[in-house]
């Protein structure tokens, strides 16, 4: 079972995954597995306060990128589910940015599986960071720390 | 006939516009549709460039009614 | 901020962590990343059906492990907080197992340190698992699977 | 002045108890201490040895009064 959406409006990560996890197709015995990453938004990069953030993307594009990268993952893997959310528009310190979670028989490829699909996501993904700095000034964000 | 170009992000702010038009010529690649929508001599190194949704590189031949967008290095997650 | 503890009873992940941020000193938008792993009981294992599992542990030691590998991790990677749950007792299928998640400022560090917290917890914590197959027979649980 | 011995697992069902309690002697190593406790005459290979809740060795030197565990490979998480 494959759930990926980007949202306009903020998600809460725990109520995202109860709510994935009471899905008929979602069988409990099978994974033994779990691995998830949430990514929120901090209130520091580059040395400097961030007080508010805008995320912009390419829709149409957005949406094939994350689709092929989590299918290949997916066969990679063996992965019995995967559920991506990625925020979208202005957001806060503190608020999630990226939910990935993946679900297999074995923690080995559960982890291997989180990490490619949040390092593929950041290479590849069609997102850009706007900056609000605590002096109001705004700033893109050039590049994304390394994975 | 004419493809579609968009640009995101910083690209989008420093050229003032969120898209363009430009007329589709045979055996175009990404980079003249670069040049014709900007006025620019050459597609510089750090832009990323797709045709429709797919990554592509400047020497990329276009097709007609394509989509081409132009974008900083991506930033997401 | 660290918060271990071995459960008798059931544990729902989600609103574990869910209630674990909402502790004052849980500050939101110092950590960028946060790495979550959850262990449930899988309804097979070694090609057999399993019904249910008891989860037996030393308890003295198993607080004292937790306790010493948790905190090696985070002074190696780093880390704002670590919450992590373990179950004893008697378990089904899909029940939860473990739970370790842990917040950092990149999600490298959050990444290899919820590995490293699962392969030490695996090697070195005393639980043992006891399963009860599909006829009824009980199993001692010889070895992990690798990771 | 004595050991506190502890089984745990299937360890513990081989054996038909969960503790015991020898006489502790000076010099004392854990293999020892199975060895009294158990009546078998030595440690078996995979059998885990916890002295105070600290993993050691069969060669380890055993304080009076400490709790020793012997138990089976751990299957935890």
């Amino acid at each position: 079972m494959l759930d990926i959406q980007v949202c306009e409006q903020g998600f809460d990560p725990w109520h995202e995954l109860a709510t994935f996890q009471q899905h008929p197709d979602f069988a409990a015995g099978k994974s033994g597995a779990n691995a998830v990453f949430v990514g929120t938004m901090r209130d520091f990069n580059e040395g400097d306060t961030v007080q508010a953030m805008t995320l912009e993307h390419y829709p149409a594009m957005t949406t094939r990128q994350l689709q092929t990268l989590v299918q290949e993952t997916v066969t990679r893997f063996r992965l019995d589910h995967v559920l991506l959310r990625h925020r979208v528009g202005a957001i806060r310190p503190g608020d999630p940015i990226v939910l990935v979670a993946v679900w297999s028989a074995h923690r080995a490829a559960g982890f291997d599986a989180c990490r490619q699909i949040m390092e593929t996501l950041k290479h590849n993904a069609p997102f850009w960071k706007r900056e609000t700095l605590s002096d109001g000034s705004l700033r893109w964000v050039e590049r994304n720390t390394a994975g | 006939m004419s493809i579609r170009v968009l640009f995101f992000a910083s690209l989008r702010e420093q050229l003032g516009r969120p898209q363009a038009e430009v007329a589709w010529q045979p055996e175009m690649t990404a980079s003249q549709v670069w040049c014709l929508a900007t006025g620019q001599t050459r597609l510089p190194g750090n832009v990323l460039v797709a045709c429709n949704q797919e990554y592509c590189r400047g020497e990329s031949l276009i097709d007609d009614a394509a989509e081409v967008a132009f974008f900083p290095p991506v930033t997401g997650g």
